[in-house]
């Protein structure tokens, strides 16, 4: 008798860095905690592939047929909107170690879905914030053309109300900004602002540099952190992103995590591992607290809402709608003595900061 | 005899040169007429621009008094025109029995059904099968049109000819690559095609086409330089010179 | 002869798939209904695509397209509040073809590889227009509020009528394709591809057979996106993504083409070895890809390919 | 210096040559004689290694050549022109000549735009542009311009006016007055007669007949029984 | 205004000879030899990631790129004795289905041997920083570079394809290949050695544009398609056609994604306009080939054929 657990993670594709450190952070948990909630693990690991229908039948076939008990993932919202329905349908929890969805943070927030992560909005209002804050009047706008990216760029103006030369949308997957950057150099703003996750995040860094542009301060969520660093190196430094963690927090679960994580995978974790690390423990704290009795679901659920385990990010906590109440920095590009390159946190911007969404959440 | 076929002022170029220059040029009804000229001359130039293949930079194409230039290559061949071609063209992937059936099927009712079977229609095999007898093929009718020897090919291109059912056959050089024999009986065929066809025969094979002719065009660089009947063209030196040299005729 | 394997080879995969229930139930093992549908889908596109692919010589770069489609099709109609998979069929039929005109018009004037390349540009951009399309949920889709209804009924919730529904589709789908390649339209169809001169030269214009088969197949394509909708309960534009059109031709190539029966035997397979090796390894992309290189190393024409080897040789041995 | 023992090969299932036997010394001429699809050009197939043979010998100086790739063959003085032309759609009429040409004996573009004299007037236009004749040209140029010392020709008159018909026997006689082997087949069997020294008759995959110009002359009922003519 | 668009359309033709580069091999392979080879994109990846190694190891950038391409030959000739030869004689659509399993095998293959984290190279001292242009606006050296790199490598392939006898026998034995070797040449090891050249200038383009570029898994698979639309869109077998089809697929997207808002906005309201331009942005090299392919339908500089 133990406890099963589906990872539903990208582990192909130019996004697969993001979920390698997903799942090698929970199973770094699971193996320094010798299972889950006292009880023996086991853990089915399945790619999503980054496609929605591929995720949804995976994530059937998770609950259907392996009959797990938890499922944690995913990398993407897209994904996250795929399986949501699937899991949560079947009446087993859903965990998301990333992705976090406005509407799952508000009207169509569900008793079995939790998340580790924090709104998608949240680290752009940080920026957004940080923007404001520096009194900038000209902020340059930029992110991909998509869902996600739209809600990146409404997320900065949520908390920023200076004024916004240009909002531009790249199109998903651009290899080349040397058409944007020029617009940026002659409009010369006060900072730019962008989301852009993965290879275009690390094409963007490197060619912002190569076009001279490092003295307008980079602003960016999702760019510069520990999965696209290794392939920004110097272009990077100083670059400036809003995040819910960095390496260097003073926690020392923590840092001793980072520790761990650096020896067994030889590389730095980003937040995308401390996220997944803190849902495995989301999950022991609960099944510790109903003695592994998974049979009453109401009681695994009260035990999974009162959060009670030491979150790598120090204090942690659930809102009304199971998105976390939680700290928000600013983090910078920093290269460590060893010459490896992480971020670090340079201030908090938001104390104990909840979601906008989590009004609208009626949870039954 | 009245003419069932013209064409009047052909002219096609690439780029400075003049493949059919100023071309006219009339077919009569029931007649074989010969086209011959060196290599070159524009012989087929002048077929693919009658049969609809090739646009001519000027000058008519007019059938039976009606003016056919607009008409496109398949329209043509539904108001009776079929050719065939000196780079042999079949479909090499059929059996020689669909190759021939599918022209069959090409003047036979509307090929947009979809749903009753094309291989047991009686109709079109049983019509294909005597077109491939005609040209002594019917013994290859099962096999893959690609597996023929290039002299069968040659035989098949007629036979695909036949089956859409013309008045009027435009043919460059059927009898190329076929031997002896089988030339010899397809010198036959056309003997008998006369009767009932007008044909405009395109062929190097001299023996042939001085003993199908009835009128024989002579074709120089784009231009008919002589027509006449066999026997004035065999005299005529013009002819000799630019083209027979001491073939025995 | 050789009409009589291939549709051995279906009535075998029929067979195959109609014992699934009976092996899910054995096993145990209801998920395996789940992915037995999805095959059925898929296969339905494949051969959808194979009557372009393999009898016309159009190779379709696009026909995810289609997919995206039909499964559109779904979504909208539920939120315009109709639920009836009659309804979403029709519709989903009626898109493709108006697709499938328009584009297929302009893409038949080129040939080859500028064929290849056209279409896939036209499913492109139908898929950043999804992509773009906020209100379907744009990049990330949007799950279906449920499966679409049958005569009133909501039989499709259960996973059991979907698949049969979508062996029945397959079944009946196979029978038309069937017919009409070997109709007189579908000769003049292969001949268009052995051959456009020649056709030409006999009275065809291939335009108009190439085009109708072309919308034939888009609307084929579109009832595997119906189908492929209901099943994931969830829609998104990466459905019509150009890599879900490279695998629909992987499954025509896989299974042989110009077959039909090949079509839909590709599809099982891909789905099956992707389904199996996925269990056993990380790295099951790199066991795919070397199949398919062994494929077509050593076995080529795909599994009917093999299939008709093995018969010459059994044929010979006696 | 060409000897070819046995020579059994087909396609695939189906067995065409049953046994080929034919050799040609240094400056013969010689014919294949044959019916429409007796196997006259499977027989030159196998021989260049066009397609596999599945028995016997091919022997080029003595050196057994049975199983070489075809640009072996090639290169120990074979020349091929093909069945059906074969020229080389995308390039010009010069690249044509030029691409696999070996320079070193006497054929050299500015002899054969002697000898085609349309050739020359073309030579920009690309391979498929040419009239049938103007490509048969093209392909026996280019099998000269590899300067073989047996050159092989599969209908070698295809689609030629009587003119230049005349022409290339009578470049053939010069070919073969320079010391070169030929190996034709054409329909034409009177000026064959003319030309070579040798016949080989097919029919079905193996040979029926062989003998001189004389002996085939002096035999009508060879012509008629094997050839119909 | 004048300023920024003349940047922009200097941007658009880097651009487009950035794209040139990574077509370059692709237009010998596809182009000439008419193969299709989905693979062309992880070669080109594989020479990326080849480079970040060699880098990493030298800590010298010359070095590397020394090292690279010759790896990258031999890389070619490896697959070429495994694979492709195999391939020649095959329809497009084996060839597809083979390199398709190859594009798996290898993108699998570098994911275990370098991970799936993006690397990087580092800019050779000698070409980092830029040159001062108009006013405030400044450009890359390496950019600059990269510029003369794909000028030179297009005419480079010009001349072996349509001035030397090689390029003559790879387009002959593209369209026939048994009469070339009847004619007597060694098709096998001229193809051979031809491909593992294409296959390293893929790897040479990769190297190259690693320091701008991120190199990671998916680098490969995002250009193919794009190395694809570039050389129809010139017309399939003529060199000059994919270069002009690099350029102008370099310049039209730039402008259109720098002026497309722009001009939507003159002619329509500018909620619907950023909303269109920004669904047309994509769209944009899509739409310029299906309406390349519509008004000539063998692309710019193709021969009709048939
Ligand atoms: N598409 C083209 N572009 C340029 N020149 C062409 C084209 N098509 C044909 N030609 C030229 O036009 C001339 C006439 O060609 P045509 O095929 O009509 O000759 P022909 O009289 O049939 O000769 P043959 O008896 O050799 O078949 C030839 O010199 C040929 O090279
Ligand atoms: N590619 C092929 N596949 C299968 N069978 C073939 C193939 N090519 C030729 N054949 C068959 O082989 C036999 C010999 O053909 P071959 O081409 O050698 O004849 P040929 O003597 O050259 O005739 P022709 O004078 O018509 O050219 C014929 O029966 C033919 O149908
Ligand atoms: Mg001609
Ligand atoms: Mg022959």
């Amino acid at each position: 008798e133990g406890v099963k657990v589906g990872l539903m993670f990208t582990l192909s594709g130019p996004a697969a860095a993001l979920g390698e450190q997903g799942r090698n952070g929970f199973q770094l948990a699971v193996a320094q905690m010798g299972g889950l909630g006292g009880m023996p693990a086991e853990v089915v690991v399945v790619d999503d592939e980054q496609k929605p229908d591929v995720a949804a039948n995976k994530a059937r076939e998770l609950v259907e047929r392996d009959n797990v008990d938890f499922v944690v993932g995913p990398i993407f919202s897209n994904i996250l909107m795929a399986i949501h329905k699937p899991v949560t349908d079947a009446g087993k929890f859903l965990i998301s170690p990333n992705a976090g969805t406005s509407n799952f943070a508000g009207a169509d927030c569900n008793p079995n879905f939790f998340v580790t992560s924090y709104q998608n909005d949240q680290s752009h209002q940080v920026m957004g914030a940080y923007a404001q804050s520096q009194g900038f009047q000209n902020v340059f706008l930029m992110a991909p053309n998509y869902q996600a990216g739209k809600d990146s760029l409404n997320g900065f103006k949520r908390s920023y109300t200076g004024g916004v030369v240009a909002e531009v949308f790249t199109p998903l997957g651009q290899l080349d900004f040397s058409a944007e950057l020029a617009q940026i150099a002659a409009y010369q703003p006060d900072a730019v602002f962008t989301f852009m996750p993965g290879g275009m995040g690390v094409n963007l860094v490197k060619q912002y540099r190569q076009a001279g542009l490092e003295n307008i301060p980079f602003l960016s969520a999702f760019t510069v952190d520990e999965s696209t660093l290794p392939g920004q190196k110097d272009a990077a430094l100083g670059f400036l992103a809003g995040a819910n963690w960095a390496p260097d927090i003073d926690v020392p679960e923590s840092k001793a995590f980072v520790a761990a994580y650096e020896a067994a995978y030889g590389a730095v974790p980003g937040s995308y591992a401390m996220q997944a690390y803190d849902a495995a423990q989301l999950i022991d704290s609960a099944l510790r607290k109903v003695g592994g009795d998974m049979s009453n679901a109401d009681a695994l659920r009260s035990a999974l809402e009162a959060a009670e385990f030491k979150s790598l990010r120090g204090k942690f906590a659930f809102g009304n709608n199971h998105y976390p109440i939680q700290n928000f920095y600013l983090t910078q590009a920093i290269k460590r003595d060893d010459g490896k390159y992480q971020t670090s946190i340079v201030q908090t911007i938001f104390e104990d900061y909840q979601d906008t969404y989590a009004a609208d959440c009626k949870m039954k | 005899m009245s003419v069932v076929l013209s064409a009047q002022g052909l002219r096609k170029s690439y780029g400075a040169l003049t493949v059919t220059d100023n071309l006219s040029l009339d077919l009569h009804q029931d007649e074989l007429l010969a086209v011959i000229g060196p290599n070159g001359a524009g012989k087929t130039t002048l077929i693919n621009q009658l049969s609809g293949q090739l646009r001519p930079d000027a000058g008519r194409v007019v059938l039976a008094g009606r003016d056919i230039s607009d008409q496109s290559m398949a329209q043509r061949v539904h108001l009776g025109m079929a050719r065939t071609f000196q780079i042999t063209s079949i479909l090499p992937g059929f059996s020689v029995l669909e190759n021939v059936a599918l022209a069959v099927q090409a003047r036979s009712g509307s090929s947009f059904r979809f749903f009753r079977a094309a291989a047991g229609q009686r109709r079109l095999n049983d019509a294909a099968m005597a077109h491939l007898a005609e040209v002594d093929l019917d013994a290859d009718a099962q096999r893959r049109a690609a597996d023929l020897s290039h002299g069968k090919q040659r035989q098949l291109e007629l036979a695909i000819a036949l089956a859409t059912d013309p008045h009027i056959l435009l043919l460059d050089e059927p009898l190329a690559g076929t031997g002896g024999a089988e030339a010899a009986r397809l010198v036959a065929l056309m003997q008998r095609l006369k009767a009932r066809h007008s044909i405009l025969l395109i062929e190097h094979d001299m023996r042939a086409v001085f003993a199908l002719a009835n009128r024989i065009a002579v074709m120089v660089y784009g231009q008919i330089i002589a027509t006449g009947t066999p026997d004035e063209i065999r005299a005529n030196p013009r002819v000799r010179a630019a083209y027979l040299g001491q073939e025995s005729v | 002869m050789r009409l009589m394997g291939r549709d051995l080879v279906a009535l075998l995969l029929f067979a195959g798939f109609a014992a699934v229930p009976l092996l899910a139930n054995l096993l145990q093992d209801p998920f395996l209904l789940v992915i037995a549908t999805r095959m059925l889908a898929f296969a339905i596109a494949a051969m959808g695509l194979d009557l372009v692919l393999g009898y016309g010589a159009l190779v379709s770069f696009g026909h995810a397209a289609y997919l995206g489609i039909g499964a559109y099709a779904v979504t909208i109609l539920m939120r315009l509040g109709v639920y009836d998979i009659g309804l979403h069929l029709l519709a989903g039929i009626a898109a493709a073809v108006v697709f499938a005109v328009g584009t297929g018009a302009v893409s038949l004037r080129t040939r080859g590889v500028y064929f290849i390349m056209i279409t896939l540009a036209f499913s492109q951009m139908a898929y950043f227009f999804f992509v773009s399309f906020s209100a379907l949920g744009g990049d990330d889709g949007a799950s279906l509020p449920q499966r679409s209804t049958l005569f009133g009924h909501d039989l499709l919730e259960n996973d059991l009528w979907l698949f049969w529904l979508a062996l029945g589709l397959l079944i009946g789908l196979f029978l038309v394709c069937r017919a009409i390649v070997g109709s007189r339209f579908g000769r003049v169809l292969c001949g268009a591809r052995e051959n456009p001169q020649r056709m030409q030269a006999i009275g065809f214009v291939p335009f108009g057979y190439q085009l109708t088969a072309y919308v034939i197949s888009g609307a084929i394509t579109s009832i595997a996106g119906v189908l492929l909708a209901n099943q994931a309960e969830f829609v998104s534009p990466a459905l019509m993504n150009w890599h879900r059109s490279g695998e629909l031709i992987v499954m025509v190539v896989l299974g042989g083409i110009g077959t039909l029966s090949g079509a839909i035997a590709g599809a099982v397979l891909a789905l099956l070895l992707e389904e199996t090796l996925a269990g056993f390894t990380q790295y099951w992309k790199l066991w795919f890809g070397l199949f398919l290189v062994g494929i077509v190393l050593f076995a080529p024409g795909g599994v009917q390919g093999l299939v008709a080897r093995i018969k010459l040789q059994i044929g010979s041995r006696r | 210096m060409l000897r070819v023992e046995g020579l059994h090969a087909g396609y695939g299932a189906s067995q065409i040559l049953f046994g080929i036997d034919l050799q040609i010394s240094e400056g013969e001429a010689v014919t294949l004689l044959g019916r429409n699809g007796m196997g006259k050009t499977t027989t030159i197939k196998a021989l260049f290694g066009l397609i596999p043979s599945t028995g016997g010998r091919v022997l080029v100086d003595g050196a057994d050549l049975t199983h070489a790739a075809p640009h072996v063959l090639a290169q120990s003085g074979l020349g091929l022109v093909p069945e059906g032309r074969q020229v080389f759609p995308t390039l010009t009429v010069e690249e044509n000549l030029r691409a696999t040409a070996r320079p070193g004996g006497h054929w050299n573009l500015a002899r054969i735009y002697d000898l085609f004299p349309r050739l020359h007037e073309r030579r920009r236009n690309m391979g498929t542009q040419l009239s049938g004749g103007e490509q048969q040209m093209l392909a026996i140029g280019r099998a000269l311009m590899t300067n073989p010392r047996l050159i092989v020709l599969d209908e070698a008159t295809e689609g030629l006016a009587p003119l230049i018909r005349a022409d290339i026997w009578a470049c053939l006689r010069r070919i073969k007055d320079e010391g070169h082997a030929i190996l034709v087949i054409d329909k034409n069997v009177d000026a064959l007669s003319a030309l070579a020294d040798r016949h080989i008759v097919i029919e079905k995959g193996r040979v029926v007949w062989q003998g001189s110009s004389a002996q085939l002359m002096a035999n009508p009922d060879v012509k008629d029984r094997f050839l119909h003519v | 205004m004048t300023n920024l668009f003349l940047l922009q359309l200097l941007n658009g033709a880097q651009l487009g000879v950035l794209l040139f580069l990574i077509a370059a091999g692709l237009t010998l392979i596809f182009g000439i030899m008419d193969f299709i080879n989905l693979a062309h994109g992880v070669l080109y990846m594989v020479g990326a990631y080849v480079m970040a190694s060699f880098a990493m190891l030298t800590g010298s950038f010359w070095l590397a790129l020394g090292l690279t391409v010759p790896a990258m030959l031999i890389c070619g000739l490896l697959l070429e004795f495994t694979v492709f030869r195999a391939l020649y004689a095959r329809s497009h659509l084996d060839q597809v289905l083979a390199t398709f399993g190859l594009v798996l095998v290898i993108s699998e293959g570098v994911k275990i041997l370098w991970g799936s984290a993006p690397l990087t190279v580092p800019m050779p001292d000698l070409l980092s920083g830029s040159v001062g242009l108009i006013g405030p606006l400044k450009y890359p050296v390496y950019r600059l570079a990269i510029l003369v790199v794909g000028l030179a490598s297009a005419l480079g392939l010009y001349v072996l394809i349509t001035q030397t006898r090689i390029g003559m026998l790879l387009r002959a034995g593209a369209s026939n290949r048994e009469m070339v070797s009847a004619l007597g040449v060694n098709v096998g090891r001229l193809f051979a050695m031809v491909f593992a050249f294409g296959a390293m200038l893929a790897g040479f383009a990769g190297a190259i544009v690693a320091p701008i570029l991120s190199v990671d898994t998916g680098m490969g698979e995002s250009v193919l398609i794009l190395a694809f639309v570039v050389i129809v869109i010139g017309g399939i077998g003529s060199i000059r056609g994919a270069f002009m089809g690099a350029l102008l697929v370099g310049v039209v997207d730039t402008m259109g994604r720098s002026f497309g808002p722009i001009v939507l906005r003159m002619i329509m309201e500018p909620a619907a306009a950023g909303q269109l331009g920004r669904t047309l942005a994509p769209m944009l090299v899509y739409i310029l080939m299906a309406a390349i392919l519509f008004a000539r339908p063998a692309g710019l500089f193709g021969r009709r054929a048939e």
